[in-house]
């Protein structure tokens, strides 16, 4: 027997449904309901940044984004049905995402002291300083 | 175990080391003998088992037997541990070392360093500048590093120590120099790639003495010799020139010099000999208008910087403030003083008369035999004046 | 269940090249400029390789010979106060390192024989996507024409690192080079992510993760970072152009930009990228210790896993090159402890390849030379790397002769020579052809000598302060120099050699044997050359490291598996539940 | 002869089994083709997140580091643009996923349709986006530019207070700055005098250091009144501003006057939407190529995999806007 037919059965959602086909297919009525969840946090993300939360402002507002991310991840481009190997690159990948602005944000974080804080000079005259050092 | 210590902390030349003259270096020898040591002999312990295998098992015949050991696994356990433990060692010591190295001494005596396309300059507690670096032995210093241009390193090998010199910021290097250096200096080189002259990018840094040291920073802090830190030949500054410096470490943020708009203070742009009238006079009869002698300008000047209360003008109808006094900054010394007449000198260039540059400083502050071809009578002396409104880079 | 059978029907000594194979099978340019077959892109990128090797070799050596002279013996200005005569050796140093970065070290071996043997080696007909696979490669091709189009507009002078803001500053062709390598990167994500499917999908019956071949396990290993690092330099570089072009004041200090962020950036792909480079060559250097001490891979499970280990820690170390640059104290401390973790999984390779060399029956063949002299070279490049990972000990050696010397020790000693072994074991494969033992060693040997010439000494100098990327340097640094330079000279004669060799044995070499070496990995139970579509019928996988049933056969002078002889894990051939097992 | 040629199923099909058309010569089953195109793309769309990871790293060392700078630019936006074009988006992201379920039903007609939902919303998405960059290009807020003489915004209306304001600040710099002056002279590096601007400036004429302080009454491009719920806090100082305020903390007290170097606020700005808004033009590309495709016929219930994996690619696009509009458009706005 092919290997590969037991790989796909062993797959946990290709058995239930579209036996003639691949890949699963997503109730029509779900897809709906995500759309409308989306809409309603779109809304709800607006509206929260007309309050003010203070140092929360941010937390609030990339909450939300998350949950409307994880609405599209895991609904529109049903990660929810793939192999669970999937998910594992995904979320792989955004540990590393996390990893690179974790420790480039808290670097620049421990060395701000040292910034000198000034406008920046090449937008005052910028040619003084491309121009060549006296030879 | 102290004389161990002693002879892994070496302190002259090694083969593979310079000598070390900081109190960083200790440290960092340590560590790099310790890490040679231990690295070396697993160096031959892996070099040494291969050539004894590749001798002893060489092939026979082409279908020898071979016992069939698939794995060990406490074998490997422990040869992943051992190497693990030993190099978290080594971690431990260099992280020692760091700390050294990357904590400011709060007693060190503070010394700017600017890096530029391609040169390093070095400005003294005494304002004093200079590219080449000039410590006192067994004194901590610090250096405070800034880039004009592009990233730059500041790198003394006989130090142990190296920095980053990045635009926009301000780092900083400290450590105690503990050797005097021969009389050659050692080498201060760039090590961040910089541009066509990176490799000549380099200066000296002399360890001297207290006496030396007082006598070196007394030549350098002469307000009248700069040293120009691309040809690095020595000139003599004129009034003027000194004074457009001063005015702009000091002044600048108070007094405008191009336009006559009271930033806070009144603009100096023709302020030498136009009338004044002052909201507060400490003489009630005091006056001073565009007739009266120089004298009675330079000592209303003076009094200015030095008592800036005494009197105050009202201009553009504005009834201006006084401002904190600069005595401490130009008055006390003859330094102080020649430098207070620099900045006086200064206002009068920018005042509306025709202005005739000031004899320049006597003897004390120009040495004619150290700098022939700058005496200020000469060709060079006299250009220096004509050339005062155009200004070298800033130093600080 | 069939056994491994190459077909033999015909007699031994017929010329392979009348048998139908991936190199008769069609004929025309179009049947390469246009092929699917991984085997032809393979060959393709090793040509492209080595020719791109071929130019950074030469800027190597015109490096050296500046150096010969404390003021330079090519470029020197007497005037000290005009440095622009120094612009042409920047340039030179800069493509020398941009070009063997790039379009060498990264590419050259999962491009070129990864490209050739990973399918075969797996069982496979081809990778996932064939079609991607020609597309990266001519991606390569492009990217590798921007890079050399940067020399006629005005070569770069910045350094392989492209540091800011010199970079967005200085009027050479930065943009076109940077451009060239965001093309290159984008070649290397797609042959990462074709060997990552490849090698999750196409597994045959029978090939579990723990039977692949490690060569296997550092291709992916490798493509795991690829596919994970490259775009991050791929950001790097575009907003590197958006500096240049908009001055938008991310990177460069004179707008506002923060040039040690752009460190960050470019190390959190960078260093990665140096396992990139150097985990294909390791993962050579276990197939060819097996096979040439005719043993079973000593621990092969911590060998496989350190691999990925290796690409796992490897992203998380990337702050140690940039200790003294300005970065925070904590930082450096984290990523000076966690640089040392990373040192653990390329010792436990050392550590198996002796155990797999004990007790072994040791043939030094021309690859195993290669293998014994990157043991030799690998270890002398990892140990130095501890003393750079020291945090005190790297503030006297950053951006010192000691760090070139170190990092040309595991690029150099490490990569290449781990790609030339390469080449060596599996050029009976690739061309059908024995090549002469003895020109083989002899390069081996010369390259081996010359190597060491011009490295040792840089260590030394490194230590007593000479900067890097220095195109003058002060007189006490100069009997090192000229040591070093000599050795270059002696690689270039050692390289001559080397291809020589290839080149000779394609003319007049022996009709190589399916399996010249005794090796049990897949790729050498097909034909030498192979087939078109590799395998007939999909092989049946064994123990990858049982040699115990390959016998000598003195007709063919090369071995066959005698399946009289106990094949102790044909028995326990099962099928993977899953072929994306995880 | 030339045989070869670029179409896999052409190669020898020695097969024993039925091979059909759309299965490439070396995959075994649809389902194995499927598993791995399906592998692929999501490692594709794993390297588009890393992609704009720099960019998200570059706005949150910003952000983290200068929050006045956000605070402050971000009001040059408009946020109901940026809200307009997350539905479109997000509607768009719905045609597609019901395009593709369409596609795996077969439904050619249906499928076609929705795709062409899709492709129209991804115009109107960047038709916004002229308009947003139209009144930026309009206003002069564009990165600094070649000769750096791009960013210059509209002079605001000039109040009172404002000039009390600057008289105040200038007499704090004067302040600071003697400090700084005399240190510098005097040679001790107190704080002062390391956080003196003049430090690092090169010599640019007498008005350097009063610009270089940024003190200058015209930087002031938004109506001050704007700018907080009792307009302008003149505590406010420069002092303080880039260092009290972690990520996000952009209240009321870290606005005032410009802060200095706005300009990375809009260059972060247009590098972020930049990039998206080619990818979504790749993407639109994409569908119009699967439109005709499937118009062609080409796709089954068996085979629908670039309807999937274009369908993927889009979602990934909608996913980054998600991210942008609330981090670019909606900084506290609530002052």
């Amino acid at each position: 027997m092919n290997p590969y037919q037991t790989a796909s059965m062993n797959s946990p959602h290709d058995v239930h449904d579209a036996p003639h086909g691949v890949g699963h297919i997503v109730p029509l009525s779900l897809l709906l309901k995500v759309f409308g969840g989306l809409v309603f946090l779109t809304v709800l993300t607006v509206a929260a940044s007309l309050v003010n939360f203070g140092e929360f402002n941010l937390v609030v507002a990339l909450a939300i984004a998350v949950v409307k991310a994880s609405l599209v991840v895991l609904f529109f481009m049903h990660l929810r049905w793939d192999k669970p190997f999937i998910s594992i690159i995904f979320i792989g990948c955004l540990i590393f995402v996390g990893l690179f602005i974790s420790l480039a944000l808290l670097d620049s974080g421990q060395y701000r002291s040292s910034v000198i804080k000034q406008e920046a000079p090449g937008i005052k005259d910028h040619h003084t300083l491309l121009k060549a050092p006296p030879q | 175990m102290n004389c161990l210590m002693h002879m892994l902390a070496a302190d002259n030349a090694t083969f593979w080391l310079p000598r070390g003259a900081s109190d960083l270096a200790g440290p960092v020898d340590q560590a790099w003998n310790i890490i040679l040591y231990v690295t070396g002999l697993f160096f031959f312990i892996v070099v040494g088992a291969m050539l004894f295998f590749i001798i002893r098992y060489r092939r026979r015949t082409p279908n020898d037997a071979t016992p069939e050991i698939t794995h060990n696994t406490p074998l490997e356990i422990v040869w992943t541990i051992v190497p693990l433990l030993l190099v978290e060692v080594f971690f431990y010591v260099g992280f020692k070392g760091f700390l050294r190295y990357d904590t400011p001494r709060s007693d060190a005596k503070i010394i700017d360093v600017q890096g530029r396309q391609w040169a390093f300059s070095f400005t003294y507690p005494n304002g004093a500048q200079d590219q080449d670096l000039y410590l006192l032995k067994d004194e901590p210093v610090r250096l405070n590093l800034n880039s004009t241009d592009v990233l730059h390193a500041i790198y003394l090998p006989v130090m142990r120590t190296q920095r980053n010199l990045v635009p926009g910021r301000e780092t900083q290097i400290s450590f105690t120099p503990t050797d005097l250096s021969p009389q050659e200096g050692w080498w201060v080189f760039c090590t961040q790639y910089c541009g066509n002259g990176h490799s000549r990018m380099f200066s000296h840094v002399y360890v001297l003495a207290k006496a030396d040291y007082d006598e070196k920073m007394k030549e350098l802090a002469n307000p009248f010799k700069k040293k120009d830190p691309i040809t690095g030949k020595s000139r003599w500054v004129p009034y003027v020139e000194l004074g457009h410096t001063l005015y702009q470490q000091n002044c600048s943020s108070c007094h405008s010099v191009t336009d006559d708009k009271i930033v806070v203070g009144p603009p100096w742009k023709g302020l030498w000999k136009r009338d004044h009238d002052f909201n507060y006079r400490d003489d009630p009869t005091y006056t001073l208008k565009a007739s009266d002698p120089d004298d009675k300008w330079n000592a209303y000047l003076t009094e200015s910087i030095l008592k800036p209360n005494a009197k105050l003008v009202t201009y553009q109808g504005k009834a201006l403030s006084g401002m904190s006094d600069f005595s401490s900054t130009f008055s006390g010394s003859e330094t102080n003083d020649e430098k207070r007449r620099a900045i006086i000198e200064y206002i009068k260039s920018l005042g509306n008369l025709p202005y005739t540059p000031a004899i320049p400083p006597d003897s004390t502050y120009y040495d004619a035999d150290k700098y022939p071809d700058h005496h200020p009578e000469s060709e060079a002396g006299l250009k220096a004046n004509a050339l005062t409104t155009q200004s070298q880079p800033a130093g600080r | 269940m069939t056994t491994i059978t190459p077909d033999f029907a015909h007699s031994p000594r017929e010329p392979a090249l009348v048998r139908d194979n991936y190199l008769n099978h069609s004929r025309g340019f179009l049947s390469w400029a246009l092929t699917l077959d991984h085997k032809r892109i393979g060959i393709m990128y090793l040509c492209a390789v080595l020719t791109a090797f071929f130019v950074g070799g030469m800027f190597a050596e015109l490096v050296r010979t500046q150096l010969l002279m404390p003021n330079g013996a090519l470029f020197h200005s007497a005037d000290p106060n005009s440095s622009a005569v120094y612009k042409t050796y920047n340039q030179i140093f800069t493509l020398h390192g941009a070009i063997m970065i790039f379009l060498v070290l990264i590419p050259g071996i999962p491009g070129a024989l990864g490209n050739f043997v990973l399918p075969i080696m797996l069982g496979a007909k081809d990778v996932a996507f064939p079609r991607l696979n020609l597309f990266s490669f001519y991606l390569y091709v492009t990217g590798a024409l921007f890079a050399v189009l940067s020399i006629i507009f005005g070569a770069v002078d910045t350094g392989w690192t492209f540091y800011a803001p010199y970079s967005t500053n200085t009027e050479t062709a930065v943009s076109w080079m940077v451009f060239g390598v965001f093309i290159l990167g984008f070649s290397s994500i797609l042959t990462g992510m074709n060997f990552i499917v490849t090698i999750h999908k196409l597994r045959p019956p029978g090939m579990t993760w723990f039977r692949m071949p490690l060569f296997l396990w550092a291709v992916y290993a490798t493509s795991i970072i690829q596919v994970l690092a490259t775009p991050v330099l791929g950001i790097t570089l575009l907003l590197l152009m958006m500096e240049r072009l908009l001055h938008v004041g991310i990177f460069n200090s004179a707008y506002g930009g923060d040039p040690v962020l752009f460190q960050h950036f470019f190390w959190f792909y960078s260093h990665p990228a140096v396992y990139i480079m150097i985990l294909p060559a390791m993962g050579i250097m276990s197939e060819v210790i097996g096979t040439f001490s005719r043993k079973h891979v000593f621990g092969y499970r911590f060998v496989a896993l350190s691999s990925i280990a290796i690409a796992v820690i490897g992203f998380l170390v990337w702050g140690h090159h940039m200790f003294p640059n300005g970065q925070s104290t904590m930082l450096g401390t984290i990523f000076s402890f966690l640089t040392m973790t990373v040192a653990i999984p390329s010792a436990i390779k050392v550590w198996n390849w002796l155990a797999t060399m004990y007790r072994g029956s040791i043939e030094l063949a021309t690859p195993m030379c290669y293998a014994i002299s990157f043991m030799f070279l690998f270890t002398i490049g990892g140990l130095t790397g501890v003393f750079l990972g020291t945090l005190s000990v790297d503030v006297h050696l950053h951006d010192t002769y000691f760090v070139v010397a170190h990092f040309h020790y595991v690029m150099f000693g490490g990569t290449l020579i781990g790609f030339l072994a390469g080449i060596y074991y599996w050029w009976p494969k690739i061309t059908g052809k024995m090549y002469n033992e003895t020109l083989g060693k002899l390069g081996c040997l010369l390259i081996f000598i010359g190597f060491n010439t011009t490295f040792l000494p840089q260590f030394v100098m490194g230590s007593q302060g000479m900067p890097r990327r220095y195109a003058t340097y002060q007189a006490m640094y100069q009997p090192y120099h000229v040591m070093s330079t000599i050795g270059a000279y002696i690689q270039l004669v050692g390289f001559i050699i080397a291809a020589i060799t290839l080149l000779q044995s394609l003319l007049k070499g022996k009709t190589a044997p399916a399996n010249p070496w005794g090796s049990a990995t897949l790729e050498w139970s097909c034909t030498s050359p192979p087939p078109h579509d590799n395998f007939k019928t999909t092989p049946t996988v064994g123990d990858p490291y049982d040699h115990s049933n390959l016998v000598w056969d003195d007709k063919i002078e090369g071995y066959v598996r005698d399946n009289t002889l106990a094949e102790p894990y044909t028995t326990t051939t099962h099928i993977p539940k899953q072929p994306a097992g995880h | 002869m030339t045989t070869i040629t670029t179409e896999p199923a052409s190669h020898g099909d020695d097969h024993g089994h039925d091979h059909p058309k759309f299965l490439a010569h070396h995959f075994e089953t649809p389902q194995q083709q499927f598993d791995s195109g399906k592998l692929g793309i999501w490692l594709f769309l794993t390297t588009e997140i890393l992609l704009f990871s720099g960019l998200f790293c570059a706005y949150s060392v910003y952000r983290a580091n200068h929050p006045e700078i956000f605070a402050y630019a971000h009001l040059y936006l408009n946020k109901w643009y940026g809200a307009l074009n997350t539905i479109v988006l997000i509607f768009s992201s719905f045609t597609m996923a019901w395009g593709v379920r369409a596609s795996q039903l077969g439904q050619k007609k249906l499928c076609v349709g929705l795709l062409g939902i899709t492709f129209a919303c991804g115009i109107v998405f960047m038709c916004v986006k002229a308009v947003e960059y139209h009144d930026k290009w309009r206003e002069q807020i564009l990165p600094p530019g070649p000769h750096s003489d791009w960013y210059n915004p509209p002079k605001g209306p000039e109040e009172p207070k404002e000039n009390a304001l600057e008289a105040k600040i200038s007499a704090d710099e004067t302040a600071r700055n003697k400090v700084a002056g005399e240190a510098a002279l005097a040679g001790s590096s107190t704080p002062a005098a390391s956080s003196a601007p003049a430090a690092p400036i090169i010599f640019t004429g007498p008005t350097t250091r009063l610009a270089s302080d940024g003190v200058l009454v015209e930087q002031s491009a938004v109506p001050k009144a704007q700018i907080g719920p009792t307009g302008i806090d003149s505590t406010w100082n420069r002092e303080h501003a880039p260092n009290s305020a972690a990520l996000g903390g952009s209240s009321a007290e870290h606005v005032g006057p410009e802060p200095y170097n706005t300009h990375i606020f809009f260059s972060i700005y247009f590098l972020m939407t930049g990039l998206h808004g080619l990818h979504v033009l790749a993407g639109m590309s994409l569908i119009a190529w699967v439109m005709y495709r499937t118009h062609r016929g080409d796709f089954s219930p068996a085979y629908f995999s670039p309807v999937d994996f274009v369908g993927l690619y889009w979602h990934i696009v909608d996913l980054i806007w998600i991210f942008l509009f609330p981090l670019l458009y909606l900084i506290g706005n609530s002052q």
